[in-house]
């Protein structure tokens, strides 16, 4: 199977309240990340369905971030601990079909963090380069 | 180790400590099906093979008569898990609810890679010691080698699904309506093979903290994809981490659910940093 | 009579951190009038400039943005940002206020963050605000700025004017709050210390922003002296306090933000010696005693208690030396480090007095504690908690100041 | 379905250098949702948003989309722009082409116009679907209760009593004061306790909005902000209230040095409360008294610093030196605790009077001579490193605030957490008063050991709070979140697709999910005060019964499957 190079698709799910902006920071400081990502923004890491996020995948996107708040610093009540939880299990699932657990990446970080997040990007456009194509998963044809 | 169970049976219908008691029945001509049987004499026809799921049955009898209705159920090891997650999801009414609880042989065992062949409740027969299902050569050729091996292995399985939902009716824990699996925005409607992505990872993750692993659905599948498998690892990721096992304790929801305070990993610190790729920034 | 017939009240809240914009929004949310002034650029205070927050070493961002946002967007909030009380004067029942209102060289309601100006600067002076102000703007260095327009050339939006007035705002009040912070104050004059010899003795501010993640050195921490990575850090406490040379007050934050800086680095990177001289550590709230404890797997922040005598770089760049008596063995040590870091000196300041004879009196530190309407740190040294704590109660007294 | 507006911010070229807006606005026009698509120079100047807003009305169009700068850029401040021109805020949605695609990308021309086409169509299938929340007013009760009348208790009844509310005070003993009444002397002012309440008490007996119950519990709460019902069980039997918001302020206890050194077993070891009855009957008679600070505190059991301890030795030990000549005070301590500038001016003139200030260390503390009576008390001093025998006659133990036993109860039924030793919790250091639960606020050392001044100004910060909660009569669900602009929206459950599994309810942390019986099932509610629309109960429902009406599933399905169209 040949490398998925020139075909890399992130859709990341960022919160508002730290994902986003550091992501946000990332851009006041015009750091050049490549143009393979897109952003849904969510109140909260808490509102990434894993469902969505296999819907991702199955739509052609070939990875998945979430980036959320510190694990301690959620706005609403660590509501972002029972998702950091969920995600973690169905990285699990991911492994076990050989889609890949690495295909989801979860940074859960601080707004100020932003050189960080940048840089996570990057390192996960770069990683998602060099896997397997996903298109065996996509068209089941014969 | 039938009589015990007929005798027991007999029993609450004569105590009168519950109004049914759900089993097998050996009918005409010798078919077996599940029974509510109601009158002590009835019980001699109550047979305990095969293995038959009665879990979802029960819920839908219990919905069906009026609340005082009792119910008991005859049960394996893995329909006794199915009815606590049941009753976790208050799909059934702890009260309303006694178990007759018989272990399966070793034999069984091995042909479900059942880890627990025995209730927690045994009145029939003696516990015999599960079997490690990850130890299995036939779940280890599904588990085993690199990520794009494995892929190759599930895509060719995967792709011969004919989306009966079999898998998802036989499952004695599904049992929402609608169904997401049904739902154009999640799965693709009118498309054979079912999407793989999306049909399967979908149906497995919404059972990866309820799975108890009796492997209805593996047994369901007419074209034999080993789907039981897929829950492993998840059940064993909760089993390590959170000490956690579905269908054990009723009053235990899953982990996933709550903060690290209320459910914490033991021996694991709770996180400041969560980075996916492992580098701290 | 009904609780929303009592009267609503006009009240003036000077200084927009932690503990104004906190009196501010609860004095909207009872209904009063609120006029903020802030001295500086934005609301924040100096909480927006920090990186980390103790206890909970997460970042104070979203639930400051969170009051910046919500004083900007209430009706009854009027913020006065680069202003300043020009006098204050006795009227009626309340007070007379002359609020002077300034604009920026950079004009922030125009300024669109492009940041030509900052290429067309010939002296470097125009650079991007601090990393967490929302919206972000240009800062021009007013002091050091030759007025060569070559900015203002370049600038789309014709944000940056050079010649513009005050503009002064008069206002009926009936009660003020001050809640000015705190400002760093110069460690020039106790000589020991060293601070200003040598680029690796910072204060805890100046190391901070030097630290910071979102800063130019993305969180690692580096030497200032040659980008190196440290071997070895320092945290002097009460430097410059309890010291009645200069400032006789314990200045209450200075022991857990060092913590949280020795922790935060050691965190990052375990590798170097971070060392605490204290003389107490007080660490009086919840779970700082605990956070104190912290231990990095063996690894932690080495606690010593000692007052440095002397402070002074070594000869070709070979760190700091630091001579102190470790009490736990009566024996005198030089240790050497390769940054020092300065804690303590932090006085409370009204960024300018007003005039006029409604005045706020200071005691003899530097404090406004003599009325019941002060919050903050302006009246006592105060942490985010209990600047917030105070400020409610100060909104509380604004409002329920008797003046029949 | 109304049609959108779309307006494409250039932000004077720093977009449209990267982006290339005129092929963006071909892609777009195609949209049938799409009814204009304009590209303008900047939205943020003044008076842009007025112009902007003659357009839009001219079109007559519902809905608009803004693709400029970031939200954190000045994106907020637009969307404020046209909300005061008279848009429906609610209704403009914004997609950020500048900090997350132009100054990004800026050397992928292609790329960066391509991810700005797909930004734009994701948030338009967001616009197009997107639904309103149902709102529900809250009629907001306008008393309050407080629980504790301590020096905490008693300034919030007053303070909300003043301001106009009538509040209901409750204390399990019989009359006011709390542990001040035994005080016979307050740091740093020397005032005695009593005195110092004494305004807020004679306001108790004398404001007819306050009315006291003494030797009275809760007995259930149910409600939540706004409109809590409790019950009360008092000695006149029970009392049913309705109050719009409740102040926590029941107090600590001090811990009882039990086994420590020779607490009980010899005489003249005392307790701070105990020498404070002392002074009350004057009994206090002592030449040398040695004080020990950190008696059960900041060690293994409780890690904490009880803040109190050492200014109360410091006012003790002064108090010695003061009143009997030639008497001698010595502090054993580990840190002396006196933070800020009032405090430190109260040590410096302990230690100008004259007090002895000896530092241990905690693994090796005091010991005390005497068998029956304390004869002296030997201590390794860690500064001169000697080890010293003081004579004394008189022990004093600095022991901690330890919580009440009775405040983790009351946590559990107002649905507040309390931290690990059992003082109440607050959400956020910068919101201290304020429990995760809406409408209910902690003051005085229940919440955290805090001295008595402190424990006022915290029973008038509580004050403050509920009474801007109160301020207004009603208020809409929507707004009842702490984020300005109120919150997304809140879950709401489909009754007739909701299994009834109550992983909702598990996974809420604000318990704004609850299972109610319909028929022979259980469906889930929401309440929506409660709710501050954090998702998780949307991504744990098994079938998509739990929905956000301002982003449903159907929504978030429709935008992942935009993400990376290419032109159709």
């Amino acid at each position: 199977m040949s490398a998925d190079r020139g075909n890399v698709k992130i859709l990341v799910f960022a919160c508002r309240w730290c994902g986003l902006i550091g992501a946000d920071g990332a851009g006041r400081k015009r750091i050049e990340l490549p143009s393979s990502f897109r952003v849904i923004p969510v109140d909260c890491a808490g509102y990434v369905e894993p469902d969505a996020v296999i819907r991702a995948f199955a739509s052609g996107a070939t990875g998945v971030a979430v980036l959320g708040c510190h694990v301690g610093g959620c706005r609403f009540n660590d509501a972002n601990h029972p998702a950091l939880k969920r995600l973690e299990m169905l990285k699990t699932l991911l492994d076990t079909t050989g889609i890949g657990g690495n295909r989801l990446l979860l940074g859960f970080g601080t707004a100020h963090e932003s050189h960080q997040y940048a840089d996570m990007i990057v390192d996960f456009h770069r990683e998602l380069e060099g896997l397997p194509s996903m298109a065996s998963w996509l068209s089941p044809g014969q | 180790m039938l009589e015990p169970i007929r005798q027991k049976a007999k029993e609450i219908l004569e105590k009168k400590e519950a109004d049914g008691v759900l089993g097998l029945r050996k009918g005409l001509w010798d078919v077996i099906h599940p029974h509510v049987f109601t009158t002590p004499e009835e019980i001699d026809a109550l047979v305990l093979e095969p293995k038959w799921l009665l879990a979802k049955m029960a819920r839908a009898i219990l919905r069906e008569k009026p609340r005082s209705y009792r119910l008991a159920v005859a049960v394996r090891g893995c329909d006794e898990r199915a009815l606590v997650e049941l009753i976790k999801r208050n799909q059934i009414d702890h009260e309303r609810l006694l178990t007759i609880g018989y272990a399966c042989d070793g034999g069984q065992a091995k042909a479900c890679l059942c880890s627990r062949p025995y209730p927690q409740k045994l009145d029939a027969g003696s516990a015999v010691e599960g079997v490690d299902p990850l130890a299995d050569e036939r779940v280890k050729a599904y588990l085993e080698g690199d990520a794009g091996e494995r892929m190759e292995k599930w895509t060719a399985q995967l792709k011969r699904c004919i989306k009966c939902y079999g898998c998802r009716n036989s499952c004695p824990i599904c049992v929402c309506v609608p169904c997401k699996l049904e739902d154009d925005v999640w799965v693709e409607r009118g498309v054979i093979p079912a999407e793989m992505v999306s049909f399967h990872h979908i149906r497995a993750f919404h059972l990866s903290d309820t799975c108890v692993a009796c492997g209805a659905c593996q047994e369901a599948c007419p074209v034999g994809i080993p789907l039981m498998t897929l829950q492993l690892s998840m059940r064993a990721a909760l089993k390590k981490e959170y000490h956690y096992e579905a269908g054990l304790d009723a009053n235990r929801k899953s982990p996933v659910l709550f903060d690290f305070e209320k459910e914490p990993r033991p021996g694991q610190d709770v996180p400041d940093w969560v980075d996916s790729m492992g580098k701290k920034p | 009579m009904q609780p929303n017939e009592k009267k609503k009240r006009t009240i003036l809240v000077v200084g927009a951190g932690v503990a104004g914009m906190s009196a501010a929004l609860d004095l909207a949310g009872g209904g009063h009038r609120v006029h903020l002034v802030e001295s500086g650029y934005d609301l924040g205070g100096q909480v927006a400039k920090l990186d980390k927050f103790y206890p909970t070493d997460h970042c104070a961002f979203c639930p400051l943005w969170t009051e910046i946002r919500r004083c900007k967007e209430n009706p009854s909030i009027t913020i006065h940002a680069h202003g300043r009380v020009e006098t204050m004067e006795k009227a009626n029942s309340g007070y007379r206020a002359v609020i002077a209102e300034s604009t920026p060289v950079i004009d922030p309601e125009l300024c669109i963050y492009c940041g030509r100006c900052e290429s067309a600067c010939p002296k470097g002076i125009a650079r991007p605000i601090w990393e967490h102000a929302y919206p972000p703007v240009y800062l021009i260095d007013e002091d050091r700025c030759g007025e060569c327009r070559a900015c203002a050339d370049v600038c789309p939006t014709k944000a940056i004017g050079f010649d513009r007035e005050e503009a002064q705002t008069e206002l009926a009040i009936d009660e003020v709050i001050w809640s000015a912070g705190f400002t760093e104050v110069s460690l020039a004059p106790l000589k020991e210390y060293g601070w200003g010899t040598h680029p690796d003795i910072l204060t805890s501010l100046e190391f901070e922003s030097w630290k910071a993640e979102a800063g130019e050195n993305k969180g690692t921490i580096l030497r200032r002296s040659n980008k190196t990575s440290p071997r070895s850090i320092a945290f002097i406490q009460c430097a410059g306090a309890r010291d009645l040379r200069l400032l006789p007050q314990c200045s209450a934050v200075c022991c857990m933000h060092a913590l949280k800086q020795a922790q935060w680095v050691k965190r990052r990177n375990p590798g170097i010696d971070c060392v605490i001289l204290y003389t107490d550590l007080r660490t009086v709230g919840r779970n700082y005693y605990e956070y104190a404890l912290r231990d990095f797997g063996g690894n932690g922040v080495r606690l010593v208690r000692g007052r440095p005598s002397l402070i002074y770089p070594l000869p070709g760049g070979d760190g700091i030396a630091v001579k102190f008596e470790d009490t736990a063995t009566q024996k005198r040590e030089i240790w050497k480090f390769d940054m020092v870091v300065l804690n303590g000196n932090l006085k409370p300041t009204l960024s300018s007095m007003p005039a006029g004879n409604a005045r706020p009196e200071l005691d003899g530190e530097g404090f406004v504690n003599n009325t019941a309407t002060s919050c903050g740190f302006v009246m006592e040294p105060a942490d985010v908690t209990e600047s917030a704590i105070q400020a409610a109660s100060a909104a509380l007294r604004s409002i329920l100041v008797d003046k029949s | 379905m109304s049609k959108i507006s779309l307006f494409l911010c250039n932000c004077f070229g720093e977009i449209g250098k990267v982006i290339d807006l005129e092929s963006l606005k071909k892609r777009l026009e195609t949209d049938p949702a799409v009814e204009s698509i304009t590209i303008v120079d900047s939205l943020c100047m003044p008076g842009d948003a007025a112009k902007a807003q003659v357009l839009i009305r001219e079109r007559g169009i519902g809905k608009v989309l803004i693709g400029g700068c970031s939200p954190y850029g000045k994106m907020e401040f637009v969307k404020l722009g046209l909300a005061k021109e008279g848009t429906d805020i609610r209704t403009v949605r914004t997609v950020d082409l500048r900090e997350g695609c132009a100054w990004i990308h800026g050397k992928d021309p292609e790329g960066a116009t391509r991810k700005a086409a797909n930004q734009l169509e994701m948030e338009l299938a967001l616009l197009q679907n997107m639904r309103d929340s149902k709102d529900v007013a809250i009629g907001l009760q306008q008393e309050a209760l407080v629980i504790g009348a301590g020096p905490a208790g008693l300034s919030a009844a007053s303070g909300l009593a003043r301001l106009g509310f009538k509040s209901h005070l409750v204390d399990r003993g019989s009359a006011p004061g709390g542990l001040l009444n035994v005080i016979t002397k307050t740091y740093p002012t020397d005032e005695p306790g009593p005195e110092k309440i004494k305004s807020l008490v004679d306001e108790t007996g004398n404001n007819p909005l306050i009315r006291f119950y003494a030797k009275t519990k809760v007995s259930s709460v149910k409600g939540y902000a706004g409109d809590f019902k409790v019950k009360l069980a008092g000695p006149g039997g029970d009392t049913a209230l309705r109050v719009g918001a409740v102040v926590l302020a029941t107090g600590a206890r001090i811990l009882f040095p039990q086994k420590m050194y020779g607490y009980g077993k010899i005489k003249n070891v005392i307790t701070q409360m105990e020498m404070e009855r002392r002074f009350a009957t004057g009994a206090l008679n002592c030449k040398r008294a040695v004080f020990i600070q950190c008696v059960g505190a900041r060690s293994a059991d409780r890690p904490y610093c009880s803040t109190i301890c050492c200014p109360l030795s410091l006012k003790n030990a002064m108090r010695i030196v003061d009143e009997t000549p030639g008497a001698m005070a010595y502090v054993l301590h580990r840190d002396i605790m006196t933070p800020g500038s009032l405090l430190e001016a109260y040590y410096r003139k302990a230690l100008q009077k004259g007090v002895q200030f000896i530092r241990f260390d905690a693994d090796r503390p005091p010991e005390v001579r005497g068998q029956e009576q304390v004869s002296g008390v030997e201590v390794f001093d860690t500064i001169s490193g000697v080890n010293r025998v003081i004579e004394s006659d008189l022990l004093v133990l600095s022991t901690p605030f330890i919580p009440d036993p009775e405040s983790a109860a009351l946590a559990g039924m107002f649905d507040i957490p309390v931290d690990k030793y059992g003082f109440y919790s607050e959400g956020y250091p910068i919101h201290p008063l304020e429990t995760r639960n809406d409408g209910i606020f902690i003051c005085g050392t229940a919440r955290w050991p805090v001295s008595s001044d402190q424990a006022i100004a915290q029973g008038e910060a509580a004050a403050m709070k509920a009474a801007s909660f109160l301020g207004k009569n009603t208020v809409s669900a929507l707004t009842m979140s702490r984020v300005p602009g109120g919150k997304l929206g809140h879950a709401s459950a489909d009754a007739a697709a909701c299994t009834g599994c109550g992983n909702c309810v598990a996974v809420c942390p604000y318990k704004a999910c609850r299972l109610q019986r319909m028929g022979n099932r259980s469906v889930s509610r929401v309440i929506k005060v409660r709710c501050k629309s954090c998702g998780n109960c949307i991504s744990v429902c098994p079938n998509g019964a739990m929905q956000m009406p301002e982003q449903n599933y159907r929504v978030t399905g429709e935008i992942i499957r935009r993400a990376f169209r290419e032109v159709r």
